[in-house]
């Protein structure tokens, strides 16, 4: 792997942010997400070290609570420091926040890796800094749920859906994909919808409600991801129903592998943090040291869709131990989990 | 300044005024609204008036209760307190570490439970102090302690989501005495200790009278600033316990546990009858905004209104309560702050 | 328990040391020397009277007889023995104890707790309340004073004179912590009593005399040596001399108060006849509210109108509701003919009424604005040109009215907190002078806690705003300078108005006949 | 005749009634001290990392507080009045979505047309608040959830692009290569507060109201409409902070501003005036503006880990408090 770095530092430094100008060893690596406080997060940031570490370098981890406003802040002060050689593997809180940043990134000249949030009219062509675009379809992922969740309470009836933050593009996509699941199983109906806003206490106290508005109609529980998920669970182990009503969720967070494992979960999607972590680090790592060049990467890896994995109880083992691995990484394979463009 | 109050208080009939005893016009509001918000639901929703949704509102009320119990006592000095969030988060994570977990070997059980109180009762303690000692408004010392109460969560937390595997913390949440929760049951506790405290106990009638006239204490000889720092640590360990009861629904320390319990409380101590100028109200009345807020968040979700309206319906009823309960004490030179 | 049984064990006591004594105490305030050197004698069982205009510094001598100033230098001895009062803890050990000017109690706590407060005793146990004893031990102090109250009330809802009353009883729990009888301080208690009640007051004081020392401050001269046996004077923070009671009369102290010989008539050319105008300037006509009903009355430009009664007789409660600070519901007012707008104090300012509030340090006066921000705050086209604000025209205005009422004060710029409270009281008056265009001035207690100079000021300042044409309802302080000051006198009792009695110069009544007429 | 000669007072002869008397060197420098928080605070951050005391580091520090200190400078009005506005941050965000919403009809008089719409928001929670004698702390309290809720509902749950950038653009240029426009305009916003509260009486006004408010009003002060007025500034600051964010973020959203809140509020503590009314000034708000600023965004770049971060932030704005305020003018500290 280290292979790859060296050959690009023959290139003469122009002082700009020129691609493939810079030294690897004066790549500066940052990674930002809303809070080192939830295991998901703190996993991306972690696999984003990993993979510091394989290249000889340090990982800036920077946090800025979900606070939008920080969150730009942040970038315009890092963005007025030394931009040369800056790669960025960001988290934006919302799609609203994505515009600014990359606008920003442009014009200072540093590398761009965006994941999750971004407008659907924003292209990631116009700009080249922005290197990439990285999500997961969650309408998909919303529908694979969907229908598992169908599935394991037998095709049909009545089940509850907990949204995520409303104005967030995840938390729409995912919901959309529930709609599609539901109109492919006419009989399993939607008897509420609430936001619990990606929260596990909150999800605990709205589901509680739900569960004593609806009874025992309910046979489901759907989550736009495992945090809520979670809080439901404990929501029905109050209520004395752990284990009649099926709960899934999407992230693949650890608890909701240990509780698909021992069967309280039904299922979730796999959005794996640590490789997320890593992968825009080492797309903007390759493109500044020169491995890559912006103008080589296909329009259809500017912004993709990357690989998920529905987890039930059959395949959970395989997903257990979430571990980076280096292979993800070399220069000619960053692309290599896409599932195809966003369109 | 003295607090000998204002004029038009002095010359009220001239027979000597007996003590009030028992409920007042003053304190009717509140209770009166709560059985109005209730009635008002259990006519529009047949799923709100069931026994088991009576049962999900006292539970979902627990935990926010107990915060309340220890902001009401801050209130009633007429300091606020808005460190609840890192406190509860500090609490939650702490307590999850030191028993039974996924995380490490510790099994300590209620010891447990008890170090994670004092951690909080000790950051409580830290806002006290940094109010009477450097004189720092106790706005900003609990919102800087609640600051590092999440600092210190998010260090005890270290990426990894410790759950709980205790048994006894882990079933407070679940079994049920009298068809209530034990957790509901510990907030009532809660609420009954917090009766007692700020009925008979000395701390409890000097956090009163450092809300009626603080600068009299001094002249009478007492030292108020042990009393505040006292009330700030009992506030501290209240919403650490708080931090408990969340992990314990939960199974998980959080250290989110307490996010927005902060003005949640406030509101609820406010909404029953608790003044934030200090001096007036007391546990009982929290005890009441807080099945108030509760009923009127579980009202609106039962009758169905759209998540996007609920907190603004709130908001808006919330101040017409207020309004309402205030409407019969208006004064033209009323002082409101 | 017996109070004569313990006064008598204390009085067969052998050395006559003084109770207390104070020598060279010096205290110095940003630009003020306070006290310069104030030596003072309390001897066991006496009442000691303080004497001094406003800002002589008796406040500030007594906090520092309770810890509460540290004094810059000087000594303080108690019975024989040389002290550091370090607070007031300190001070009650000692046996000392105060009334403060503004009354201390919380209004929340019951009178039991308020008497107890911070000599508990017995009332708690291991920071446990036990309401029984404490009611209890406050019904003794209570009983001590012969006073009637319910000690479980709240103290909020006694009236102002009870409030004393929980005061003093308070102030005698001192006698818990120290073998000693004590030494009680009385700092202006009459300022804001009835004539009924400061006899009461008056009673318990004699009574006191029994088995503590007393010291009493009053600005009211005659009651000074009523009470005390001996009073002690003080000016410019020195103290000038001492004198016994028996054979004073008030001129005797107000010269020696004040340095130079004081005049006697401080109601100062009260002589004019009702005044030549004869317009209504002032006409109510059945004006109602919660605490009075149907009230009429005239006044004419240039008189000024007295209204006494009791506390709940609804006085102060008419004057707030002329100036809009009271809500009414029903009745009309005119003001030199047009109808007054009732709806807000703002339309009460800009149609030429001032307002003199009782509570001075809470409705008066802005504690923390300067002097001259506090004079200007109510009359802002004193200070502006057009609508912007002229520091010299403010400063010029200002000056003038500091000099024009001798108000002491380092700076305009001083805080008007750190002013004594006569004056005060003075630039709370001055507030509604500094404009031309007064037409009715409502005085609810202008003179409480004046001097006796201050108070003849202010007297002749009402006079000669009168003479100019300004009408003027007074609430007097008592009923002798209702007497003297008004014009005429209207009675109120229990919300209505039930007499009126002229009172012009020459054909004045006694406060006698103006009692019969208030029960 | 309703001219009283001016009376002709007996003076007493020992009396020197004025003396001289100015702020002595000691209340100077409290009045200095937010100044020298801040030049303490950058110090440290340029200690713990030389890079961070550049002139572009800068430039950015100011450019992004900008919206920070108008929120703040506006907010300060109430809390000098001895209220608390907490609708300010949702209030933004509304505004956020509404100019959002009204750029393609009104184009040009957008920005006018938000920060109106805005300001007549505030003064309704301030007749609110005078008129039904609700405590500010409970009608703004309901007022962000209600903005928050109708932000929601009008956006429908998500951000609204800003298409046309030209009618923010004049926002994000420079003063003279260096002073970022947006920082310019939040400068002008506290210069002229605090102009127009100096040369008027509102300044006494609102000093009364904040200190005693039953002494103002029995002085005849428009203690009501002054307070209404201040929440109308402070709602007016709101939409002009949201117009300053939306210039950086080219959309409005319905959450946008909603963390400025105890940022704000705590820059307006942090500057030293009292939470409890009375003392204080916009100047002091904008420099506790940068004090957070500086703590938002500096210690996180200089590479303090998040929760150290968060501990650090918590202790420093104690601290700074401690520093700034002037006990001399507060008496009671609760
Ligand atoms: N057990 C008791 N015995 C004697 N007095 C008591 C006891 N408990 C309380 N009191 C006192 O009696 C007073 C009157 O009771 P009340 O219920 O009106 O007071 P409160 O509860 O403190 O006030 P509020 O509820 O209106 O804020 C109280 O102020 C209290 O100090
Ligand atoms: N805290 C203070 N700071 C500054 N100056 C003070 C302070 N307290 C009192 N002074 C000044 O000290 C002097 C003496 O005041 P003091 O209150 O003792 O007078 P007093 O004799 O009690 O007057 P009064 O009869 O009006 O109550 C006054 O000039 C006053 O302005
Ligand atoms: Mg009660
Ligand atoms: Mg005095």
């Amino acid at each position: 792997f280290t292979g790859c770095s060296d050959e690009s530092s023959a290139d003469d430094k122009g002082g700009s942010a020129a691609a493939g100008s810079c030294d690897p060893a004066d790549v500066k690596l940052v990674g930002q997400v809303r809070n080192e406080s939830n295991p998901y997060e703190a996993a991306w940031l972690d696999g984003g070290d990993a993979f510091a570490e394989g290249v000889d370098l340090k990982q800036q981890r920077l946090t800025y609570d979900g606070d939008s406003t920080k969150q730009q802040e942040q970038i315009s002060q890092l963005l007025a420091g030394d931009t040369d050689c800056l790669v960025m593997n960001i988290l934006p809180n919302g799609d609203s926040d994505t515009p600014p940043i990359v606008e920003q990134a442009q014009e200072a000249g540093a590398f761009l890796v965006t994941q999750w949030n971004k407008p659907a009219d924003l292209n990631v062509t116009d700009y080249d800094q922005w290197l990439s675009h990285i999500t997961y379809d969650g309408v998909t992922s919303g529908k694979q749920i969907g229908d598992a969740l169908a599935e394991a309470i037998g095709g049909s009836g009545g089940i509850i859906a907990l949204q995520g933050i409303l104005d967030t593009g995840a938390a729409k996509d995912r919901f959309a994909g529930l709609e599609e699941s539901l109109a492919a199983n006419p009989d399993v109906k939607l008897l509420d919808q609430q936001t619990a806003n990606f929260s596990r206490a909150e999800a605990l106290e709205v589901t509680k409600t739900l569960l004593t508005k609806h009874g025992d109609e309910v046979k489901g529980i759907w989550a736009a991801n495992d945090d809520m998920a979670l809080g439901a669970l404990e929501a029905l182990k109050a209520a004395g129903k752990e284990g009649e009503v099926a709960v899934v969720g999407i992230d693949a967070v650890p608890d909701a592998l240990t509780a698909i494992a021992d069967g309280s979960m039904t299922a979730t999607v796999s959005s794996d943090g640590p490789w997320q972590g890593g992968i825009g680090l080492a797309i903007g790592y390759c493109v500044a040291t020169g491995e890559l060049s912006v103008d080589d990467i296909a329009d259809d890896d500017r912004a993709w869709f990357a690989e998920q994995f529905l987890i039930e109880k059959d395949n959970v083992a395989d997903f257990a131990t979430p571990k980076t691995d280096p292979a993800d990484f070399e220069c000619d394979n960053v692309f290599s989990r896409s599932q195809g463009p966003i369109s | 300044m003295t607090l000998t109050s204002p004029a038009e208080d002095v010359d009220v009939a001239a027979a000597r005024p007996q003590p009030r005893r028992g409920v007042s016009l003053r304190d009717a509001g509140p209770p009166l609204a709560l059985v109005v918000v209730f009635l008002v639901f259990a006519g529009l929703s047949s799923d709100f008036r069931t026994f088991g949704n009576v049962q999900n509102i006292m539970d979902t009320a627990a935990v926010l209760a107990v915060v309340t119990c220890g902001i009401t006592f801050v209130l009633m000095m007429g300091s606020i307190d808005l460190s609840a969030p890192g406190v509860m988060g500090a609490s939650a994570i702490a307590v999850a570490l030191l028993v039974a977990n996924n995380r490490n070997d510790n099994d300590l059980g209620l010891i447990g439970v008890l170090i994670a109180i004092l951690l909080a009762a000790g950051l409580g303690c830290l806002s006290g102090f940094a109010l009477v000692m450097l004189k720092v408004p106790s706005f900003m010392t609990t919102l800087g302690v609640s600051a590092v109460g999440l600092g210190i969560a998010t260090l005890m937390f270290a990426g990894v989501q410790p759950n709980i595997s205790d048994e006894t913390l882990a079933s407070l949440a679940i079994d049920r005495l009298l068809g209530f929760s034990y957790l509901t049951w510990v907030a009532v506790a809660c609420v009954l200790v917090g009766y007692l405290i700020q009925r008979y106990s000395r701390l409890g009638r000097y956090a009163f009278a450092i809300g009626g006239a603080e600068e009299v204490l001094s002249l009478s000889g007492v030292k108020v600033a042990p009393y505040k720092v006292a009330v700030f640590t009992l506030a501290g360990a209240f919403y650490g316990l708080a931090g408990v009861m969340v992990t314990s629904q939960l199974s998980a320390g959080l250290v989110q546990a307490g996010k927005g319990y902060d003005f949640a409380a406030i509101t609820a101590a406010v909404v029953g009858g608790t003044l934030l100028t200090g001096g007036r109200g007391g546990v009982l009345h929290s005890a009441v905004g807080v099945l108030l807020v509760t009923v009127l968040t579980n009202g609106l979700v039962q009758i169905g209104v759209s998540p996007y309206w609920q907190g603004g319906v709130q908001g808006l009823i919330v101040v017409a309560a207020v309004a309402a309960a205030v409407a019969p004490q208006r004064r033209r030179n009323q002082v409101t702050k | 328990m017996s109070v004569d049984q313990e006064a008598a064990v204390e009085v067969t006591a052998p050395a006559p040391v003084h109770a207390l004594e104070v020598r060279g105490l010096v205290k110095h305030y940003p630009g003020v020397k306070a006290l310069d050197g104030v030596d003072l004698v309390v001897r066991q069982n006496e009442v000691l009277g303080l004497a001094g205009e406003n800002g002589a510094g008796k406040s500030t001598l007594l906090k520092a007889l309770v810890g509460l100033v540290r004094p810059d230098a000087g000594e303080i001895w108690v019975r024989g023995e040389k002290v550091r009062l370090k607070s007031v803890v300190d001070a009650a050990n000692h046996g000392i104890g105060m009334v403060f000017q503004e009354q201390s109690l919380v209004p929340n706590l019951t009178a039991a707790e308020n008497i107890v407060l911070g000599s508990e005793g017995r009332g708690v146990r291991r920071g446990i309340y036990r309401w029984d004893t404490m009611r209890k031990l406050a019904q003794e102090q209570l009983d001590k004073i012969g006073s009637d109250i319910n000690p479980l009330a709240r103290t909020e809802t006694l009236s102002f004179a009870d409030r004393q009353m929980v005061e003093i009883a308070k102030v005698l729990r001192i006698e818990q912590r120290s073998q000693h009888p004590p030494v009680i301080i009385l700092d202006e208690p009459t300022s804001v009593l009835e004539s009924k009640e400061i006899e009461t007051l008056f009673t318990q004081v004699r009574r006191l005399r029994e088995f503590a020392s007393v010291v009493f401050v009053s600005h009211r001269l005659d009651e000074v040596l009523d009470v005390c046996d001996r009073v002690s004077v003080l000016r410019g923070g020195q103290s000038v001399g001492e004198v016994p009671t028996a054979g004073a009369v008030p001129a005797t102290l107000h010269q020696m108060m004040i340095g130079s010989a004081g005049s006697d008539d401080h109601y100062h050319g009260n002589v004019a006849e009702p005044s030549d105008q004869p317009r209504e300037m002032l006409s109510i006509r059945k004006l109602s509210a919660k605490t009075f009903r149907d009230v009429d009355l005239e006044v004419r430009a240039g008189e000024i109108v007295g209204i006494v009664g009791v506390h709940g007789s609804g006085r102060e409660d008419v004057c707030r509701a002329l100036f809009g600070a009271e809500p009414t519901s029903g009745g009309e007012v005119y003001l030199d003919g047009k109808k007054l707008d009732l709806s807000g104090t703002r339309a009460a300012c800009a149609a030429g009424i001032g307002y003199v509030p009782a509570e001075r340090k809470i409705e008066g006066m802005v504690g923390p604005m300067s002097v001259a921000d506090n004079m200007t705050l109510a009359k802002q086209e004193s200070r502006c040109v057009g609508p912007l604000v002229s520091p010299p025209k403010q400063a010029g205005v200002v000056d003038r009215w500091i000099e024009r009422l001798s108000i002491r004060t380092p700076h305009r710029g001083t805080a008007i907190q750190r002013l004594s409270g006569g004056n005060q009281q003075k630039v709370v008056l001055a507030r509604w002078l500094v404009a031309d265009d007064i037409r009715l001035l409502l005085l609810d207690h202008p003179t409480r806690g004046l001097d006796i100079g201050a108070r003849s000021e202010v007297y002749r300042l009402m006079r000669e705003l009168a003479n100019s044409g300004v009408a003027t309802v007074l609430l007097a302080d008592s009923l002798e300078e209702a007497i003297g000051m008004s014009d005429r006198i209207v009675v109120m009792s229990d919300g209505r108005v039930t007499s009126e009695v002229p009172c012009v110069a020459g054909a004045k009544p006694t406060p006698l006949d103006l009692v019969k007429e208030m029960v | 005749m309703n001219a009283p000669t001016a009376p002709a007072m007996a003076k007493p002869a020992s009396d020197a009634a004025v003396v001289k008397g100015g702020p002595t060197i000691g209340q100077r420098l409290t009045s200095m001290m937010p100044l020298i928080a801040l030049a303490a605070l950058l110090a440290a951050l340029s200690i713990a990392d030389p890079d961070f005391l550049t002139q572009r580091s800068l430039t950015a520090v100011v450019r992004t507080s900008a919206p920070l200190v108008v929120l703040a400078a506006g907010a300060t009005l109430v809390v000098l009045c001895g209220g608390i506005d907490l609708s300010i941050a949702a209030l933004a965000s509304l505004s956020t979505v509404l100019f959002a919403m009204w750029l393609p009809d009104l184009g040009g008089m957008t920005t006018l047309a938000v920060i109106a719409a805005a300001g007549t928001i505030g003064a309704i929670q301030g007749i609110a608040h005078v008129m039904l004698r609700i405590p500010s702390f409970i009608v703004t309290l309901g007022g962000m959830s209600i903005f928050s809720a109708v932000a929601l509902v009008i956006s429908d749950a998500g951000p609204i692009r800003v298409v046309d950038r030209d009618a923010t653009k004049w926002l994000t240029q420079y003063v003279g290569g260096y002073v970022p426009m947006a920082f310019a305009v939040a400068l002008i916003v506290v210069a002229s507060i605090s102009i127009v509260l100096k040369v008027t009486p509102l300044q006494s006004y609102l000093t009364a109201t904040g200190y005693s408010e039953s002494a103002a009003r029995l002085a005849g002060t428009p203690v009501d409409r002054v307070k209404v007025g201040a929440f109308t500034v402070s709602s007016a600051c709101a939409g002009l902070a949201a117009v300053m964010l939306v210039s950086r973020n080219y959309s409005g959203s319905p959450t946008m501003a909603d963390n400025l809140l105890l940022p704000a509020v705590a820059a307006i503590v942090v500057g030293g005036t009292a939470i409890t009314g009375g003392h204080g000034s916009v100047w002091r708000s904008l420099v506790g503006a940068l004090v957070i600023t500086l703590l938002r965004v500096g210690l996180p770049i200089v590479g303090v880990p998040s929760a150290y971060e968060q501990i650090l932030y918590g202790a420093i704005i104690v601290v700074a408090v401690a520093l700034t305020l002037d006990r001399s003018k507060v008496l009671i500290i609760k």
